[in-house]
């Protein structure tokens, strides 16, 4: 599957000029999806980005690629019926917490549940930034916004925890602010079969400035982040010098020693769930990397393979067979 | 148990040109079937014939009560015909439920057999009724052929080792025997049914075949029928290879044969919903078409769905009824932005809202024509019979092929379910309109909002190197297809889609009409109703009156030439299951001719006296 | 808020004839919420009864109270706008599985996370009755249906997780075959005040007859059922002597001493996911009984108090007020 | 630094009757500030005005470049005027990118104000040209005043505490002295304002003031203009209070105003979507008028919940645009089923799909009046400039709880952010209209669809003893509403329905028109084209044409007397931002009458000039 020619980052970029607003985090993560994308072995042929509605949902105008920037969350609905056309093609899916949650949550639990082998980046500003401003499924309780002006009360979904309820194979969180994790986060969803669910932290510098830097800003994220790696010890601090393990069934804070090792394909998604569940706002550290990784049949190679199999038992279909079928009589 | 002489012979055998048949009984008295099978015989006697089952609303209801009752009626005829018929000459009534929900249609003088085995007190009750109405003289008028089915059928099989329970279920076909006697048919094609769809359980077949002989050959109710009738094989169809089908299936054949004539694979996206659910059943057992089917979570992803399939180079369809259409507005005008191919099929059902989802009408036209937010124009087709449903969706195929384009095909409840012989099509001479894929760059760049004389653009699908690109639903530069807000880049851009989808008039045939060239009345019609429009125009003919009548396909763009022929006749009448929505189109159109609007709205289909009688007082005027 | 005249079952029954096919597990499930309602203490007139479309949701038509029969899939946006309005009454919505978690899904998980104080029932039969057998997103791998001649290849829901990952507040499950229990889950829910998700295990005789028998059918439910009742230990078995317990991240068997307690109240679904995840294929014995519950803010509640708050500090609004600002100026 | 000789008070003075101003810079040069501070000012000299943003596509696209460019458009006058005018006679270009964008709409001769502070090559880059437009002749033909604002605001502000940057965000604030100084407005307004908006910041409140009176009084630049001008208070306005006010602020105060009137709560149900959002906004700060405003998941949600709300008794609300309304049609259905009150609001902007969103069009009318499956009638109204929305708002809250009846307010990104001065209602002359809640049983049972003699249903709320029942989207038997598949009572309810939306006519005024009584032109318009309609014809009636014009408010049901109006003048022109559907709905309406389609689909409204040039064609033809 390698490419005949070597891609470059710049192969990707598209002639047209990006219209983010100046510092937002939309731009880190386009720059960094160029340069994984490069070197994923995909022919540029081969690639495909779907996209909703908002701001982050422009993506595909700026990727060299195949793209569809179709209608207010319906991405995952064009995505399904194009994948499960052309299962050759790599298909990226971007989206936002207002497109992907709000308007459509519903295609998103679903494509999950299918699990159809493409990528989905959720970027989570916890605001509708192309509208200009209003609370998103993702606001904190309380955040003033123009549609709430004495403060939001729909409490949040947590993206990660509704991905698990839904069944997803593959669940990870990254942040717009440390480009390398985000990297390696895309390389594991791309090389991931089934449905890679990344929520991706991302600023939106207009409308919800620095919402996540109580623990993203790179003076505190050591200590307020916690990665976690599949087979490796649950570890952060500044030294590395910190960890997490059970007790019961609650998580609590332990040295790096006593650390638990991370395990992201246990049979059932409860203790991906625990770590899923911890708030920013709760004391212990807030958790990125990859919290579920499970194998499961993909929906697309299941239509396939029933189609081959239906091909192969019945023989390739005849239309004249359809029409001329047994009970049929003439008339002279 | 071969059956030596025929039983009966002794009576009167009599020629009958047109029978209309009405069984009714309780969901589940196996109705259906029973339908079903004297359609196949019908058919197999080389009949002309149309069906129209009449289901109970969707949940089965307590057994033995009205809103249980489920029908199936059947016109079959030595001539040509049209329609399942306007009165039943026999009803077949399993219970006093049946027998009081169906009595008012039949044909006064009529023939009703009942089945008295089903008249018990709590029978009556589940039908809310006091008195029977054996009693009541409800039958007043009518031929009753009063038998106890019930019991005849547990005699016929005390041999059988089926429980009493399983033997009752054998009812249907002991009265389908007595049908098949009076109308002398044979039993061999309904034997040989039996024995292919029971072959695993002999006993079932057995039993089955068994009651369909009893009935038969039952003598002693013979003689309670004047007579025997016969109606022989019908001429009048044009010469050629027949099959009986349903409105749905014909549609769904139509749906995969175009995508095969454009040589590309069909992508299903579906949500079920009545009466449409039947298209995505049906499709989903062409897997060796390579079709995929995909119901999805909801009419929005179903389209969806389909129009990511058509970007990848399938050709997207999805099938649903009103209120899924009402979903899909806002893919649809998508649809129209990127102009891809897209085939949207709508089976109509009574509104608003969730209406009554088992009845028949025709109020979606002007949602399908001007629906949608923005300047969003997009094709309608619709069919006019089961048989004419095939056509339609090979034509839905070419339009949205050869012109990039999201079409509306619109069938209804009637159709759906109706079914009619159908004159197979000759392979070779279905119509072919290979889908041309772009696969390299044409001079400079890749412009994929260029385009060609017709207006259409270039299809270029993901896998093909050099020919990335993206669509979206925001303005297009023209050519380029860059997102663009200019003024008049947007205008252009406007009346660009609209010319394209006008264009297509010019691979739309003219009407041809029945009747005289010109005179007092032309009668048209679109969808379903052509059958009834047909048989009505000709009787008033047959009467002296000087009215022609013609049926629309294309509902938009409109066929050329209308202008012309509506000139030709002093007044033009359009019936309608609706409000008169064919009506306003035409009046906004062609202004200058005189439109009569005849609506109805029952969730009925019209009949053809009605048609008849309304071209008739028209005219008295 | 006692009822003035004491409510009787039969007060509920409405005139209208009921129409499910003979043998419906609908029926039961009628039935028995007649029964708690009468008893609920609250007054007829602050009934609503709030359904989409489906065999199950023609329940409204049945409870003679007020009732609103929608459109498929949108009943818990009505009884958004409905509790919200009037927070006296006592909103229940009745939903099936394909109208619920289908094209229903996404105001299922926003009704959930925003916690209405309503009650939720869905009624999984695991297919669509009303339009004659299709599947549902909680069928299962390969079931054969119209739709799927050659098996179903959607990888299914499970509502319970589902409904904790989007953050619900009260999540259980019931069987129709076991009426007490049902009631007493009524109850529960009933007294919840929150958004309760409630999870019926329904058959539907004509087109998926016996799907829960496996585990439900009562020669075999005390050995396949676990009911989970908060506060005390998860025991189960034909006298009661096995129990489950955690270990590590997994559950176990044990015997009955060794049994955990339930608390379905823990800072994250974690745990209640944990018992979710088991697959009625399981050698586990399925879950019934309730997953969790926990207390949060209701957002009718929310709402109301940020009416009176600003009311209070701005004072009743005066429409001239509003009309006549301190902008204007006069033409004479 | 208090002012003691007006600067430039040897200047002649001149007095004109109307101006046209554009200020256009960057999206971050505050020109929408500039813009509405002018706009406040020119309200308290007593001008007519009206105004027009021209926001750039939602994302802010990189500093400095074309698609980046923000505009504010002002009219102001000492006579009635009716529209944000046509050509400016002024631009204000704060940099390359607003110059080049704008300077074809300039009128010919006009005066251009660039700040040249912003026109190095790097600024010349982003604009994508290589010569400066300063110098390539581009603004031949105008009277251009070259000023470096960056050089001069920072030269005023050297004692500011402010960081450099800061300083140059005051920038828009000299360029507002500046043209306050060529229209001798006073600054009190502006200095207010400002003292009141940094009042927590007071090194802000000084800089800007500096700023805005170091334009004020830049004397050199004052010799290049070459004079300056007096535009006088307005005289023809009626009598009143007056307020500036935008369209969907007064939308918004009259959906208030409507459910304040009706003696209900509003419950708005909504989804943002660009041009709607500021509805949803603007109605979340009515709290203590009880108003609860739920931002739902979808479109879909949103008008459910609205339509719950409604079942319990609020008024229920929706707003939205285009695409919104799409998602909204199936409820929409439901919505007539149930006969329960409803607003719906579609701002509408440019189609189809996503489009332009920031751009205006008249594209859904269609789908306002036909737009759903089955046949669901619903009123349809049109707001026909900002201050006139207030009056639509409390017409649709009237029409909706009168009959019961889910009903569509058309407005658009035209009159949602502009503005004008608004004669501000008297109070106790807002019509009253209060909704009727039934309490009680009368007679034998509740009859939840009887209907009194306007053919409407009693609205009975959940809480009151007695009056349960059920309602949904399933056919219904007239009178008790049970569900009923019965055929007649399908027709009838059908007609029942569309009847009771019919009988809306007769609480409608008929129209007025402004002209002759009869002629050869009548100019008709609907929703935000009045303006142009207004000016367009009266210039040509000035001009010697025999032209009246007139507005449609109501488009479904049309107000009476239509045809008599028509049948007075010999053709009837019909202006309208998309392809010609009033035109379409006025055909299908009144064959008998001819009417001439004028469409322009550009994203922007009518100049009053193309109204006047179209009848002048028209007339000459
Ligand atoms: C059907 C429909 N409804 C509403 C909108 C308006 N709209 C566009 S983007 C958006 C929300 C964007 O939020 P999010 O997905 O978080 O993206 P962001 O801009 O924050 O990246 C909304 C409400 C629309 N385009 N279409
Ligand atoms: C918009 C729309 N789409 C589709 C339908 C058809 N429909 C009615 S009920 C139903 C599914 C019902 O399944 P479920 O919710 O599981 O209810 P059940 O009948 O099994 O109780 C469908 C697809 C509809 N009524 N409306
Ligand atoms: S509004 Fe926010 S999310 Fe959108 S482009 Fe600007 S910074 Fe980014
Ligand atoms: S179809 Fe199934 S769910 Fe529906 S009423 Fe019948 S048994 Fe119940
Ligand atoms: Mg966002
Ligand atoms: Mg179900």
């Amino acid at each position: 599957m390698a490419a005949e020619a070597v891609l470059k980052k710049k192969d990707l970029k598209s002639d047209q000029e990006v219209r983010w607003c100046p510092g937002c985090g939309d731009y880190a993560i386009l720059n960094c999806v160029q340069g994984v994308m490069a070197d994923l072995g995909v022919k540029r042929e081969n690639m495909m980005f779907v996209s909703g509605i908002g701001c982050s949902s422009r993506f595909p105008y700026y990727m060299n690629t195949y793209g569809f920037h179709s209608i207010h969350g319906r991405a995952p609905a064009f995505a399904t019926g194009i994948k499960v056309s052309n299962p050759e093609l790599s298909v990226w899916l971007v989206t936002g917490d207002g497109d992907g949650l709000s308007i459509g949550g519903n295609h998103m639990i679903h494509v999950l549940r299918r699990n159809l082998d493409i990528n989905i980046l959720l970027f989570n500003n916890e605001i509708y930034g192309l509208t200009k401003g209003q609370y998103s499924p993702t606001s904190r309780l309380g955040l003033k916004t123009k549609a709430t002006p004495f403060g939001s009360l729909d409490y949040p979904f947590n993206p990660i925890s509704l991905a698990l309820g839904a069944g997803a194979t593959f669940v990870a969180r990254t942040v717009d602010t440390n480009l390398k994790h985000m990297a390696g986060i895309l390389e594991a969803a791309a090389a991931h079969k089934g449905t890679s669910f990344i929520e991706i932290f991302q600023n939106c510098v207009i409308f919800n400035d620095k919402v996540f830097d109580s623990v993203s800003d790179k003076k505190v994220r050591d200590e307020r982040m916690v990665d976690l790696v599949p087979g490796e010890k649950i570890v952060y601090g500044n030294d590395h010098e910190k960890g997490l393990r059970l007790d019961g069934y609650h998580l609590e804070q332990c040295s790096a020693d006593e650390a638990g090792v991370w395990d992201p394909s246990t049979p059932t998604a409860g203790p991906s769930m625990l770590f899923a569940d911890i708030d920013r706002d709760a004391t212990l550290p807030t958790p990125i990397g990859i919290f579920r990784q499970v194998e499961r049949p993909r929906f697309e190679e299941g239509v396939h393979a029933q189609i081959d199999h239906v091909t192969e038992t019945k023989g390739p279909g005849k239309l004249e067979d359809l029409i001329y079928t047994a009970d049929t009589w003439k008339v002279d | 148990m071969t059956q030596t002489k025929e039983p009966g012979a002794d009576l009167p055998l009599q020629q009958q040109e047109k029978v209309v048949i009405r069984f009714a009984g309780d969901s589940g008295d196996g109705m259906q079937i029973t339908g079903n099978q004297f359609t196949s015989t019908a058919a197999f006697v080389g009949n002309d014939l149309a069906t129209l089952p009449d289901f109970p609303a969707e949940i089965r209801a307590p057994a033995g009560t009205r809103p249980g009752v489920s029908g199936f009626q059947i016109h079959f005829s030595s001539s040509d015909i049209h329609t399942p018929g306007d009165a039943p000459d026999v009803l077949v009534a399993m219970n006093p439920a049946a027998l009081v929900v169906n009595i008012g249609d039949l044909k006064a003088g009529g023939i009703v057999v009942v089945n008295t085995g089903n008249f018990g007190k709590n029978d009556l009750k589940k039908a809310r009724l006091e008195v029977s109405p054996l009693e009541d003289g409800t039958l007043q008028g009518f031929r009753v052929i009063e038998v106890d089915i019930n019991k005849r059928v547990a005699d016929a099989l005390t041999e059988s080792e089926l429980s009493p329970k399983e033997i009752q279920r054998c009812k249907n076909f002991y009265t389908l025997g007595l049908m098949y006697w009076v109308y002398s048919r044979p039993l061999e094609p309904t034997l040989d049914w039996l024995a292919a769809k029971f072959a695993k359980r002999p006993a079932l077949v057995d039993a089955n075949q068994t009651a369909l002989r009893a009935g038969f050959n039952a003598g002693d109710i013979h003689e309670m029928f004047q007579g025997r009738y016969e109606v022989p094989a019908c001429t009048e169809l044009p010469a050629g290879i027949y099959r009986n089908i349903l409105g749905n299936q014909a549609l769904a054949l139509g749906m995969i044969a175009g995508a095969e004539q454009a040589g590309l694979k069909l992508f299903l996206g579906a949500y079920p919903i009545t009466p449409a659910s039947d298209l995505l059943h049906q499709l989903a057992l062409y897997k060796n078409f390579g079709a995929i089917t995909f119901q999805a979570e909801d009419e929005i992803a179903a389209i969806c769905a389909a129009l990511g399939a058509s970007f990848s180079g399938k050709l997207g369809m999805t099938t649903t009824s009103g209120p899924g259409v009402a979903l899909k507005t806002e893919a649809l005008g998508l649809a129209v932005s990127v102009e891809l191919p897209l085939v949207v099929v709508n089976v109509q059902r009574a509104g608003p809202s969730t209406g009554m989802p088992t009845k028949v009408e025709q109020t979606d036209l002007l949602q399908s024509i001007w629906g949608r937010n923005g300047e969003a124009p997009i094709p309608v087709i619709a069919a006019s019979c089961a048989a004419d449903a095939f056509d339609v969706g090979v034509e839905a195929c070419r339009i949205a092929v050869e012109y990039m384009t999201p079409i509306m095909v619109l069938s209804d409840n009637y159709i759906a379910n109706g079914s009619e012989p159908w004159k197979l099509p000759e392979m070779d001479k279905l119509p072919k309109f290979t889908a041309k894929f772009r696969t390299h760059v044409e001079g400079e760049t890749f412009l994929p909002f260029a385009r060609d004389e017709n207006g259409v653009r270039p299809w270029a699908k993901p896998g093909t190197p050099g020919l990335e690109h993206r669509v979206g639903g925001l303005e297009k530069e023209d050519g380029t297809g860059n997102v663009c807000y200019d003024a008049e880049n947007h205008e252009k851009m406007t009346h660009l889609r609209q010319e394209k989808v006008m264009n297509i008039q010019r691979s739309i045939p003219e009407l041809e009409v029945e009747g005289p060239e010109s005179g007092d009345l032309l009668v048209l019609g679109w969808g379903g109703t052509k059958g009834s429009i047909t048989s009505g125009t000709a009787r008033a003919r047959e009467d002296g009156a000087s009215v022609a009548n013609t049926h629309l396909r294309h509902l938009w763009p409109l066929p050329p030439g209308l202008d012309e022929l509506f000139g030709r006749y002093k007044a033009i009448l359009v019936p309608e299951l609706n409000m008169g929505q064919l009506w306003r189109v035409l009046r906004s159109e062609f202004p200058q001719h005189n439109f009569i609007s005849y609506s109805k709205v029952q969730g009925k289909p019209f009949m053809s006296f009605e048609i008849e009688n309304r071209i008739k007082t028209i005219l008295e005027q």
